[in-house]
């Protein structure tokens, strides 16, 4: 074979091979096309991606690290700094759901210990094909008809699956999942997504980066031992999933929970020693990109020798070594001299740990075998030298025909005949609360431990976000996660900023302001013109919403070739985001807290309802115009929702805050109710049935107060132009509209029954 | 009083109770690493939940063998002082003999995380002394193997000599016989429970029930006439 | 009618890690029990099952283990039929 | 010495009840694979022992398996020791 065809075997490009050849001045061997297939690969390398990246905004005043490190950095109050990444877990996912989302799971929690932090949340956004329907509990009403269901099954499967690999891994090493989202949709049938998000906390001093330096200076591979698993792990992840799993199977990696919390704690031990100049995991890629990061991030070189690192399987060559990407590893670069404290530490917990080289002058990565030189790249070829594919962006002009149901409005779109008549909002209510992307997540996150560490306030399903308090402080923090597919596939730059939107509205319910936002951006194929335009779009809209709320991004992840021959996957963005609450005591809940408050309705008060889930389900119609988010009013109504809530440092003039997202109006109404039980009569009697009730427009939240605070409360409306209406009266245990109840009780088995399994 | 939480390779709870007995009380607390051997410093050994050694094979089975758990027994018969298991504790101490039964994997097959409400059987313990008899209190569960199982004697033994310090009240969520949450041992020094009373010993994260077990505790340990202490024969006694 | 006791037996493919076994094999050297290696921990799946024959048990057994028992992913099994 | 290699089969005791014994039942039923019954879930335990005499390794097995394979609470075994 050639070494061009061995290079493309690699999955390299003949460009990037010749590439390759000029950087080195020479043809590199198979060892070296090894490390330059995983550096270069989309998953390590951004090469699509790079350019589009480079849209959204990164600074800011809280800013202690943005994008280019292991994790992101914000400064909070006291000294206290909040670290925090999404990563991907989609394509191990597709093909072992328990293992590939455990694994995930491992993966981004040593991205946060990599910084010197302790982990103290994870979050995990998923996305399923459709499920078979559940049947409404003790036949009452209908079940919708079935879907598929071989599909459903299969997507059943996984759904089972990847909530058992992230309970199993997240559950063992003691890190709360705290909250996330979980949508179902055909488009993600053959690629599910899979991505998990971690936070931590740490003092500013402890910072720490992953960095190697000073000359001389050792080398440390710690955790557990090397094994063939996984080989070729990151570039699999940078072809479509063509039906060639079977082939690609022997890749798995199998997560060890307990290996991985040892490292946790062996590693915050070994942080507090002077002489650790840096650190970093073993991610995609194992030994072949992350050494080299380091070293180009402390502009030296690196030697490791490859007989001194510890070896699971027997006869592993140079090559299965160093593209390994077994679990559960870490690189410390140490002060020479210091090694054997460190040693220690790890040995201490039972863990591997061992020199395997040092930092040196020259600025190239060399791979020792038993004192021979047997590959040697410039580092920064490695980690920089990648030629961004040449595919341009097809101007938006020539493309938003393939918009999803460009122009259709509601009218047009709908057969003539409603599913639901008139006097039907109930039935309507019921059957949407029971849609599995809408229902009680219950039977999900209770899988999860989401109270250990004893900082969760508020948990899964109780609000929009989640709220951790810190220890020995006033301030807390406020986690939210989660992104609208649907939404991109109809319009993506608008879907780009309501993701963003809809993160700043979860953390502003529970009275937290917005500091700073982590994202994956999980897209299909991007040599696909169409998938690329997507992917430009809908990061320009994500770029130009957080520009207006002045957040800024400081890590994230990107997942391409999310497609199988049959099926793309919906643009799907995914935003993780951090609120900071100044006094715990101020936090606002989401439920309904007390007969006789008022109900009213904040933001905008009408627009068009496209991308619904009430078409989707009543209508099986993924479709209909989006209304445009107006970034002013979202600016203003920031402002307005951080002076009722607690941000400022006073008490809250609400009683309780939910923003309206999926399901509409009255679906965010009947949530309000179930936490205590309580109803409430409206007066909505104006809106349409089908799009007032259960239309999806952006910028609105539904809170209640005390009836004493209705002057102050219109006075900060109105002194900041934030339209509001009212929408009824907090009581008994019905909701109430047009002269038709339903109880709280009845509504919440709908909701609770939504997925059952 | 001077409490000692033990730090197994895979405990996640250890800081957690550390914080309730330091923080929250002002007690005298050490995080004790598991190889140690020498107990007679310490008033209360704390078996924290998580999962030590990865619960592989089973939970509790390996950590059973830890210097630590071979120092109990003397510990226990010395009547030393107080042991207390939460959740893998529990289960550490059931591997170990200290407790008698098992607890398997739950009933329905996952990990289970809730609040549930359990009821107080026998208020009359070290551990229980500020609770009253039937009250009920409402603590998180988080646990994959929490199915109490014991042979009927044992389960007869228990009821007869009052051992039985918590029941699950209303919904069993495990599936444990007799709905089972929290157990003694016959000297009465000896406590395992799968709910995590570290978890709700403050407003903010619930009523803070879960302070009470805690407080019970510093309340036998501290020196000092004490009705309720009831090491020894005590526990069938005070029935 | 035959019938037929089955045993299932599942165990991790070689290749793989298996976490479990490994933590085993680490307490057996640690309690000084004896020198073990390449400890692997898996599943045992018991059943009876009624049959014409034993090839036609085997064929339901293995069609069992391959589609419901095993995770073909990261696992192999070997089956054992025997008639009762 | 002598290598050989080892099996440790456990399961729930009879009396016992085993959810996950019942779930494959039901799913393999479900399935309409075959008509079983009695269905029970354990585990498998293999690795190599080496030792002088197969007595000897049948020996130290047995206390392996009793003292820390299974929960004799809640669980039975069996043991097979072969040779290599
Ligand atoms: N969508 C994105 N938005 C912002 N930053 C990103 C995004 N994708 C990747 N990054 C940043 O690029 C860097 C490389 O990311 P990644 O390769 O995922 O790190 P790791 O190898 O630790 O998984 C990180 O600093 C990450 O935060
Ligand atoms: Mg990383």
């Amino acid at each position: 074979m050639t070494k061009l065809a061995l290079a493309q075997r690699h999955g390299l490009s003949a460009r990037e091979f010749q590439t390759i050849c000029e950087l080195l001045g020479r043809e590199p061997n198979e060892l070296e096309l090894g490390l330059f297939s995983l550096n270069w690969s989309e998953h390590c390398s951004y090469k699509s991606s790079k350019r589009f990246l480079k849209l959204l905004p990164t600074t800011g005043k809280r800013v202690l690290q943005g994008p280019g490190e292991n994790a992101g950095v914000l400064e909070l109050e006291n000294n206290w700094c909040v670290v925090f990444k999404v990563e991907s877990h989609n394509h191990p996912s597709a093909v072992e759901p328990f293992n590939g989302a455990a694994t995930g799971v491992g993966g981004i929690i040593r991205d946060i210990l990599s910084m010197g932090a302790r982990p103290i949340a994870l979050l995990d956004s998923l996305r399923f094909g459709d499920l078979s329907p559940f049947p409404f509990p003790k036949g009452k009403g209908s079940s919708p008809p079935s879907l598929g269901e071989g599909l459903g099954e299969r997507s059943q499967r996984l759904l089972e699956g990847v909530v058992a690999g992230i309970a199993h891994y997240g559950n063992c090493i003691g890190i709360p999942t705290v909250g996330g989202d979980i949508c179902f949709e055909e488009a993600y049938t053959d690629n599910c997504l899979v991505n998990t998000m971690c936070v931590g906390l740490l003092k500013k001093s402890e910072l720490k980066r992953a960095v190697a330096q000073g000359v001389g200076n050792r080398i440390l591979l710690v955790g557990a031992r090397t094994g063939r698993d996984g080989i070729h792990g990151a570039t699999f992840a940078s072809e479509d999933l063509l039906g060639e799993t079977e082939e690609k199977r022997p890749n798995v990696q199998v997560g060890d929970p307990f290996t991985g919390k040892l490292l946790i704690e062996a590693t915050l031990e070994a942080c507090q020693l002077s002489e650790l100049i840096g650190l970093q995991d073993l991610g995609a890629g194992g030994l072949s990109t992350a050494p080299p990061e380091m070293a180009a991030r402390g502009e030296v070189g690196m030697a490791i020798d490859i007989e001194e690192i510890p070896l699971r399987a027997e006869k592993m060559t140079p090559y299965e070594i160093l593209l390994s990407e077994s679990q559960e590893r870490m690189v410390l670069c140490v002060k020479d001299g210091s090694e054997q404290k460190f040693l220690k530490i790890y040995r201490k917990w039972g863990l591997e740990a061992d020199v395997i080289g040092e930092v040196i002058r020259e600025r190239v990565y060399r791979i020792r075998h038993e004192g021979r030189t047997i590959a040697e790249v410039p580092v920064r070829a490695l980690v920089e030298g990648v030629p961004e594919p040449r595919a341009e962006a097809p101007g938006s002009e020539d493309l938003s025909p393939l918009k999803g149901a460009e122009g259709a409005c509601l009218s047009t779109l709908l057969p003539a005949q409603p599913v639901t008549s008139v006097t039907g909002w109930r039935e309507a209510l019921k059957k949407l609360l029971h849609s599995p992307t809408i229902g009680s997540k219950r039977w999900v996150y209770e899988q999860y431990d989401h109270t250990v560490q004893t900082n969760t306030v508020i948990g899964p399903g109780a609000h929009d976000a989640a709220l951790l308090r810190v220890k020995g402080e006033r301030f807390a923090l406020a986690v939210t996660m989660g992104g609208n597919g649907r939404y991109c596939f109809l319009d993506p730059y608008e879907g780009g900023i309501r993701a963003v939107c809809e993160a700043v509205h979860n953390l502003l319910s529970v009275g937290a302001e917005p500091i700073g936002i982590t994202d994956c951006l999980n897209f299909a194929n991007p040599t696909d013109p169409e998938v690329l335009w997507s992917l430009d779009q809908t990061v320009r809209g994500m770029a130009q919403a957080a520009q207006a709320f002045e957040l800024p991004f400081v890590s994230g992840n990107v997942s391409l070739y999310n497609q199988s021959e049959r099926r793309k996957i919906y643009p799907t963005p995914i935003v993780g985001m951090i609120g900071l609450l100044t006094d715990i005591v101020h936090r606002v809940p989401m439920g309904f807290q007390r007969e006789g408050d008022l109900l009213y309705l904040i933001g905008k008060l009408s627009g068009k309802s496209g991308g619904s889930e009430y078409l989707k389900v009543f209508y099986n119609v993924i479709g209909g115009e989006l209304e445009p988010t107006d970034l002013e009013l979202e600016r203003r109504l920031l402002r307005v929702m951080l002076l009722l809530g607690g941000a400022n440092g006073r008490s809250p003039l609400l009683r309780s805050a939910h923003d309206i997202s999926e399901g509409g109006l009255l679906v965010a109404l009947a949530e309000k109710g179930f936490a205590r039980g309580l109803g409430a009569k409206l007066e909505l009697d104006d809106l349409s049935e089908e799009e007032g009730l259960f239309g999806e427009w952006p910028s609105r939240f539904i809170v209640t107060i005390p009836p004493e605070n209705k002057s102050a409360f219109q006075e900060i409306l109105n002194s900041l132009d934030v339209p509001y209406r009212f929408l009824g009266t907090v009581s008994g245990r019905q909701l109430e509209l047009n002269g038709q109840e339903i109880s709280v009780e009845e509504l919440r088995n709908a909701y609770e029954s939504a997925l059952n399994l | 009083m001077h409490a000692a939480v033990v730090v197994f390779p895979g405990s996640n709870c250890d800081l957690d109770a550390y914080y309730v007995l330091k923080d929250l009380l002002g007690i005298e607390t050490t995080l004790l690493w598991y190889r140690e051997r020498d107990l007679s410093e310490y008033d209360l050994i704390l078996l924290p939940g998580g999962f030590a050694y990865g619960d592989y094979l089973r939970a509790g089975a390996i950590a059973r063998f830890a210097p630590v758990v071979q120092a109990l027994p003397e510990y226990i018969e010395k009547q030393r002082g107080l042991v207390l298991g939460i959740c893998n504790g529990f289960q550490v101490l059931t591997e170990a003999g200290l407790l008698p039964g098992a607890l398997a994997p739950n009933i329905n097959r996952r990990f289970i995380c809730k609040s549930v409400k359990l009821r107080v059987e026998n208020a009359y313990t070290p551990f229980t002394q500020l609770c009253r008899e039937g009250e009920l209190l409402e603590l998180p569960i988080a646990h994959g193997e929490g199915r109490y199982i014991a042979s009927e004697e044992t389960i007869e033994r228990l009821k007869r000599n009052r051992q039985i310090l918590f029941r699950y009240y209303e919904e069993n969520p495990n599936g444990s016989l007799e709905s089972i949450a929290g157990i003694m041992d016959e000297t009465g020094t000896v406590f395992g429970m799968m709910p995590h009373p570290e978890r709700n010993c403050e407003r903010l994260l619930g009523l803070g029930e879960g302070l009470k077990i805690f407080q019970a505790l510093a309340q036998a340990l501290t020196p000092g006439p004490s009705p309720v202490i009831t090491h020894g024969r005590g526990v069938a006694q005070a029935g | 009618m035959k019938e037929f006791t089955v045993r299932v037996l599942i165990e991790p493919k070689p290749e793989l890690l298996d976490p479990q076994g490994q933590a085993v094999e680490r307490a057996i050297k640690d309690l000084g029990l004896a020198h073990i290696s390449q400890t692997r921990v898996g599943k045992l799946v018991k059943f009876k099952l009624k049959a014409v024959s034993l090839p036609q048990a085997r064929e339901r057994v293995s069609e069992i283990a391959h589609k419901l028992l095993a995770n073909p992913v990261i696992e192999r099994y070997s089956v054992e039929v025997e008639e009762l």
